[in-house]
């Protein structure tokens, strides 16, 4: 076994370290060493998203990454995104316009389409397709998880900004 | 998917990455966005000892005109690249190519370098580089050397880079006016590899003629491929329909493709021809704005 | 997949039948591979290694003259061989014939068909058949150019030697003809030292294997 | 008709936004992976590389040897226990672990147990496995020559032909098609292919050495009839074993077998005696569990000149792979398939099947349908377009004529089934019209002249959900009943557990729902509870779009039950005879004096503070459902496509589906499952396809290559329904959940044939690649 390095990370807005194995994959490191299990994991190859979190403001796959690399980073995963006792508007989209079904890759989706917002306020239906995919869902068909954030836009552009 | 054990280093500057690539030998492996390789070492495929995180040296990350050259950094995210203004406005073919490669989230952590240095013909640079004529520009113990792309991809997964050697910038001649170019791919769903796509950059003269062109094919052989005969012929030539249909089927006869689940030979080459005569059409386009 | 291929040689027939039909003197064209052990007249131990990329395989496994007509000059090779991590195997079985020239001259058929098991076969899909055609290309350069020098005596003195073979001394003169002569992306294990005595052009082949 | 109660109460048919979202969107959905229990360990599989190969020896010494490592299971140490084999749900048996030989790429061999999933990988990599390969089978058309290997040495039968079954009238059938003007006929393969949930599938198995007590957390789609067959399997006594699905990542009937992985984690934890975890990974999860399909098809329709069907004639070989695991709990060996006389009004018919063993991963299971009922599906709409194509009639008008209709209800069918209720055309025309199908037509005319490529493809299907009635569907000697159990508290607030599993349907808001219609008691007020089957009544799960018609009918009877008993209590408290009382939502009031009355939560609260004499406390009941038959969805889609000729690449430009379902509980989720059906059928049409190379290597294993489509690849989907009420079912609902994946496959791929039609393209078999279309132009000369 390699030997053991010392990550810090500041997650949801708290900091965080442990030791951990330079091998150990981030999207482990966040699930099992920080107990955080909103961030899931659906393959083994880069290709479904699920672990998708923000890393220093981007979208990175989680599982595609190794914990070592993240050390200092800004991390930001969906436990993250209720703030202030209250849901995020894309939070409240994906309730409102049924943008889930079974929920697995629902926190990957939110936090591709959160980064979306963040760069582009007012997408095109084509930018949110776009946009999340790098993220697969079996159940919805997208349909309403592109409703889910235009319904966030809407909201944010009405001074829910966040 | 656990990858396997290995000792993870991380250099602050470009020699002490060389160094270490020096000192650890075929063990060690640069690790850069490491979006080919993690999943390979995820699937217990690759397996270094070493893993050199480059990624923290600072002043690789960029995308700038200088002394006629575009300069990209080799640590620039595909998604910078994809984003940077220059890009947009005065490389659509640049824009095109890092747009469809693989998802956003593997494009923010992707690096152009790495794509390139991976050898990968199914990679997407690579032939837009090719059809730029770009120069690929490595760093190792005996300070940089400079190599020019057409001699940078020796076989698959395979490059002129030596092992203590790291990629550091890539340089695109300046185009000069009437020039432009496209890329065209054609992949079975976003994020897969391109069951075929071509790269096409032209200089047009001032009668509308063709200058000079370049042109790369992704995924049609164990390297990049450089369509020299489409290159060649289309030097001088009016981009008719019959000089564009032409230049496409020489394209076409250059590659080399294999079989695989995207499609058989036969098909390959035919999606070169046609994606071909849709690049050039494009690249014409463009260059007479 | 199979592989068919045909060429020709200045030495008689009969050289470059003991060529052969000699299943160690074949086995080092294959890119990677070495004879380990003779185990009886028709039966040795190898390895292969067989490097894509970042990614290398080992290969353990047995070199098997399955048929050897000496009558019509043909024989049957078969070389199996498992994964020393237990996640697959690689076979291939290579038929050559030999017809004489009238110039004197001896012309070669290599029917070669290769067979991958397991998670290089599952995951690689998109890059088999590429790494299949180097491998096959490497495999027929080697025994033309192997076959072109029997007449010289530079050739590997291990080569004629009988059991056990020197593994090592083996591989090392196949690693030295195809990095002086060819560019290819497969690499070969071995317990080398260094390459700091191969010729320069080579030493950019034998580098290149990581990024 | 269903009377609709207010949005407050959020009876059935309001669109209420979802109960069980809230944790979901905010990371706290709690899935089998996320179960963390003290002391827990980790399994991971050693599998086989070779699809066919004795197995010489295993040597786990060095991995044992790693520090970390606390057991390593193989099929030789199952075998002492007799668990080296487990029953299919299809009488057949399975490896658990491997003996003798393996049959198929992946297959599990040994189970290594360590304190950390990175130790268990690496030592799993050290067990050393010898295998002498054999020859490998791999196209189920070779599977009876007497060249191919036999493949099962456990069965006394030395043959890899599993079964022959046939049903329908042959004699009047071949009659039917000598004496034919017109004949048509297609044969079509309905690939291989895989659900793949999100979540792959995986457990956690934790025994208590003190209570002797088998908690097992599962990726269950059916935990009751789980539970029952570990209690068979294992020999441990069932009130010992308490299997809790909790949040599934979808199903799609990939979660209905049990899998050698929980069988090992279950002996694991009995070994260890801590919890052992093991989650596949997606590739184990695609090349090992539950496949679906593997149908090769050849349907031939005899008619007469005006295009009137007379006779349907299908003859297809299933490939099951290694072991018979279909999960399908019918008598009939390919289930539902004989429901592939579909829409259409047949006289004589005749099916037949033959099951054939190759070296592939084992299964057959129901992707997302009823069993077998999608290839049953996808060759009959096939085979009518091929004729209409044939006759030059256009597909809508040729499906019309051929119709049954709505006075032929219940309708029973050539081969055997009896249909509820249905209006073809009417579907059939609301399509049309929101497709606006005669401009279409027109302007694929126009299209042509320009030598362009563009196709419209109908599908006109009849689904047959809801398995099952008693007398035809059981697992395992169970009868296909399902239960719901309500609990009315006493401030009036319910609990209802059921015996199905909600794995994204969003059960607890449609049940809930569904208690709302029938007492009143606001949606909101109604918690659903399933997948514990400790606390919830006994069912057989979740799949074939069977909740909504047993366990929500079971919910409803369940609620009839609870008003009968709180009619009781409110003639009491109005001091009145039961007689004289009238029910209207959520109160009994008297009748010709309204404003005399008790709310369902004041009954409520006197069920536990004011019993009438003679009556029990409490206010609950429970309802096992048996539903009288099968209830048959149906529905048309129409799709337009554009082709472009250079790349072969297909553009689903529309997509039309109007469907009947009956009465509709929430139509904002059945929207939703309708859309997310689609895609799935979008992606069967187009990319979904496990396959096997010459040597058994899975091509598809992965998500690299077993494509699903992403967002971009998605097209809009446009919805519309009509409404025929099932006859037999308490509120006249019939599942939904399937249909769209059942009906979808045939409208793409007829589309895209009939893109091609007019140079002389009949079929071509999915997934329909760019490469395919491509070559099938080349063919006819168009590039």
């Amino acid at each position: 076994m390699a030997k053991k390095q010392t990550v810090h990370v500041k997650i949801n807005g708290q900091q965080r370290e442990a030791e951990v194995e330079p091998r150990l994959l981030l999207v482990h490191f966040i699930r099992e060493t920080l107990a955080l299990t909103g961030t899931h994991v659906g393959c083994d190859t880069s290709n479904c998203g699920a672990c998708t979190i923000l890393l220093n403001g981007k979208t990175v796959k989680s599982c595609t990454m190794f914990a070592v690399q993240a050390d200092g980073a800004d991390l930001l995963t969906v436990e993250g995104l209720f703030q202030d006792g209250k849901l995020h508007p894309l939070q409240e989209g994906f309730k409102q316009e049924h943008g889930l079904q079974c929920g697995f890759c629902t926190p990957g989706m939110l936090m591709s389409t959160y980064a979306l917002l963040q760069r582009n306020a007012q997408p095109t239906e084509n930018d949110i397709r776009w946009g999340i995919s790098g993220n697969l869902c079996r159940c919805t068909g997208y349909q309403n998880i592109v409703k889910a954030v235009q319904y966030a836009a809407g909201k944010m552009a009405q001074g829910g900004a966040r | 998917m656990i990858p396997p054990s290995f000792e993870y280093l991380r250099p602050k500057t470009v020699p002490e990455a060389v160094a270490l690539l020096q000192q650890h030998g075929d063990e060690a492996k640069i690790l850069s966005g490491g979006q080919s390789l993690i999943p390979m070492m995820k699937l217990r495929l690759a397996r270094p000892g070493f893993l050199i995180d480059i990624n923290r040296i600072a002043g690789l990350s960029y995308v700038k005109e200088e002394g006629g050259y575009l300069k990209i950094g080799a640590l620039t995210r595909e998604a910078e690249l994809e984003a940077a203004p220059l890009v947009r406005s005065k490389y659509p073919i640049l824009f095109d190519t890092a747009h469809v490669i693989a998802d956003p989230q593997v494009r923010n952590m992707a690096t152009v370098g790495g794509n390139l240095a991976h050898g990968d013909p199914a990679n997407d640079h690579p032939a837009t580089m090719v059809a730029l004529g770009a120069q690929v520009v490595a760093t190792g113990p005996k300070g940089e050397r400079v190599i020019p792309i057409e001699n940078f991809f020796v076989s698959l997964f395979s490059t002129a880079l030596q092992h203590e050697e790291i990629l550091t910038e890539i340089r695109i001649p300046v185009p000069p006016a009437r020039s432009g170019g496209a890329y065209f791919k054609l992949e079975r769903k976003v994020g897969d590899f391109a069951t075929a796509a071509v790269a096409v950059q032209l200089t047009l003269d001032d009668k509308g003629a063709c200058q000079k062109a370049g042109m790369g094919l992704t995924n049609v052989g164990p390297t990049p491929v450089k369509a020299r005969k489409a290159e060649e012929f289309l030097r001088g030539k009016k981009f008719d329909e019959a000089t564009i249909k032409q230049a496409a089927q020489l394209a076409a006869d250059e590659s080399a493709p294999s079989p695989d689940l995207r499609g058989p030979v036969e098909y390959k080459k035919a999606l070169v021809k046609e994606l071909a005569k849709r690049a050039l059409s494009r690249a014409v386009e463009r260059a007479g704005k | 997949m199979r592989i068919e291929k045909t060429f020709q040689v200045k030495e008689p027939l009969d050289k470059v039948w003991s060529f052969l039909s000699d299943p160690r003197k074949v086995a080092v064209c294959v890119p990677g591979a070495q004879i380990t052990e003779q185990v009886d007249e028709k039966t040795y131990k190898g390895a292969i290694s067989v490097k894509v990329g970042p990614s290398v395989t080992d290969y353990k496994g047995e070199v098997t003259i399955v048929r050897l007509d000496p009558q019509n000059h043909e024989i049957e090779i078969l070389g199996k061989g498992q994964d020393v991590r237990g996640r697959g195997s690689a076979s291939m079985k290579m038929t050559g014939k030999l017809r004489a020239l009238d110039n004197g001259g001896t012309e070669v058929t290599s029917i070669s068909e290769l067979n991958v098991v397991g998670i290089l076969a599952q995951m690689g899909s998109r890059v088999i058949t590429e790494v299949s055609n180097i491998m096959f290309a490497e495999f027929t350069r080697n025994f033309e150019t192997r076959l072109e020098g029997l007449g010289n005596a530079s050739a590997p003195a291990a080569e004629t030697t009988a059991k056990p073979i020197s593994a090592i001394s083996l591989v090392w003169q196949a690693i030295k003809r195809l990095f002086s002569r060819l560019k290819l992306a497969l690499s070969f294990h071995g317990k080398r030292t260094d390459h700091a005595d191969l010729p320069n052009d080579s030493r950019v082949q034998a580098n290149q294997r990581r990024r | 008709m269903i009377t609709k109660t207010s949005a407050e109460i959020g009876g059935m048919g309001h669109s209420i936004k979802r109960k069980e979202d809230s944790r979901f969107i905010q990371g706290k959905g709690n899935y089998v992976d996320d179960v963390h229990l003290p002391a827990m360990v980790y399994g991971h599989m050693v599998r086989s590389p070779y699809a066919h190969a004795r197995l010489k020896s295993i040597n786990t010494e060095k991995a044992k040897q790693l520090p970390g490592v606390l057991a390593i299971i193989t099929g030789e140490d199952l075998a002492k226990a007799n668990l080296a084999w487990m029953p299919t749900l299809f009488f057949d048996k399975q490896m658990v672990l491997a003996t003798g030989k393996v049959l198929f790429q992946s297959q599990e061999v040994a189970f290594v147990v360590a304190h950390d999933q990175y130790t268990a990988a690496d030592a799993a990599e050290l067990v050393e496995v010898e295998y002498e390969e054999l020859p490998v089978l791999v196209d189920p058309h070779k599977a009876t020559d007497p060249s191919s290997p036999i493949l099962r040495e456990d069965r006394e039968e030395k043959s890899n032909h599993i079964f022959h079954w046939e049903v329908g009238d042959k004699a009047a059938t071949d009659k039917a098609f000598q004496s034919a003007a017109v004949k048509a006929s297609v044969h079509a393969i309905s690939q291989r292919c895989h659900p793949a949930p999100l979540e792959t599938c995986g457990c956690v198995a934790d025994f208590n050495r003190a209570t002797e007590k088998l908690t097992v957390y599962l990726t269950s789609q059916a935990p009751h009839a789980h539970r029952t067959l570990f209690s068979i399997v294992g020999g441990i006594p069932e009130q010992n074993i308490r299997v809790i699905s909790p949040d599934i990542g979808g199903g799609f009937g990939n979660k209905v077998p049990i899998y050698p992985g929980y069988v090992c984690a279950v002996v694991a934890s009995l070994t260890l005696g801590v919890p052992v975890k093991w989650i596949e990974t997606r590739s184990e999860n695609l090349q090992s569990t539950g496949f679906a399909r593997d149908y090769h098809m050849t349907a031939e329709i005899a008619a007469d000149q005006n295009g009137k069907v007379k006779a349907l004639r299908v003859k297809t070989l299933a490939d099951h792979g290694a072991f018979n695991a279909a999960a399908q709990p019918t008598k009939f060996p390919a289930g539902l398939f004989s429901m592939c006389t579909g829409s259409y009004d047949f006289g004589a018919s005749f099916c037949e099947v033959d099951g054939v063993y190759t070296n592939k991963a084992p299964g057959g299971i129901a992707y997302r349908c009823s069993f077998r009922i999608t290839e049953a599906a996808y060759l009959i709409e096939r085979v009518v377009d091929v004729l209409a194509n044939q006759l030059k009639i256009d597909p809508a008008e040729f499906r019309r004529r051929n119709f049954i209709q709505p006075d032929q209800f219940p309708y029973k069918t050539p081969l055997g089934w009896t249909y509820d209720s249905g209006n073809y055309e009417g579907a059939l025309n609301k399509a049309l019209e929101m497709v606006g199908y005669s401009q279409l037509r027109k302007e694929q005319e126009e299209k042509r002249k320009k030598g362009e490529l563009m196709g419209i493809g109908i599908s006109s299907f009849t689904e047959a959900v809801g398995a099952g009635p008693a007398h035809t569907f059981d697992i395992a000697g169970i009868k296909m009943f399902d239960s719901a159990e309500i609990r009315v508290h006493p401030t009036g607030k319910a609990i209802c557990r059921m015996g199905t599993k909600s794995q994204g349907q969003g059960h607890e808001t449609t049940y809930a729902q569904i208690v709302a219609q029938e007492l009143g008691i606001p949606a909101s007020d109604v918690v659903v509870e399933e997948g514990d089957t400790d606390t919830a009544p006994y069912g057989l799960g979740t799949y074939a779009s069977r909740s909504t018609p047993t366990s929500g009918a079971a919910t409803a009877m369940a609620a009839r039950k609870i008003r009968d008993k709180a009619k009781k209590i409110a003639a009491h408290l109005l001091e009145c005879s039961e007689d004289d009382l009238e029910w209207e939502t959520g109160k009994f009031f008297v009748k010709g004096a309204p404003s005399k009355s008790k709310s369902i939560q004041e009954i409520a609260f006197a069920a536990y503070t004011n019993i009438p004499a003679g009556l029990e406390a409490g206010l609950e009941a429970v309802n096992y459902y048996d539903p009288p038959n099968l209830t048959f969805p149906f529905g048309t889609y129409i799709c337009v496509v554009d082709i472009d000729k250079g790349t072969g690449e297909v553009k689903v430009r529309r997509f039309v589906a109007v469907d009947d379902c009956g009465n509709v509980i929430n139509p904002m989720i059945v929207e939703g499952q309708i859309h997310g059906g689609l895609t799935e059928g979008l992606a069967i049409a187009f990319m979904q396809l496990i396959d096997y190379d010459e040597n058994g290597n899975v091509q598809g294993g992965s998500f690299m290559d077993y494509l699903i489509p992403t967002a971009v690849e998605t097209p809009h989907w446009e919805t519309g329904s009509t409404c025929t009420p099932s006859p037999h079912h308490p509120f006249g609902a019939k599942g939904v959940g399937e249909s769209p994946n059942v009906g979808s496959p045939a409208a793409f791929v007829n589309a895209v044939v009939d893109a091609l039609s007019h140079l002389g393209v009949k079929h071509i078999d999915m997934p329909i690649t760019p490469w395919k279309v491509w070559k099938v132009l080349k063919e006819k000369g168009v590039n």
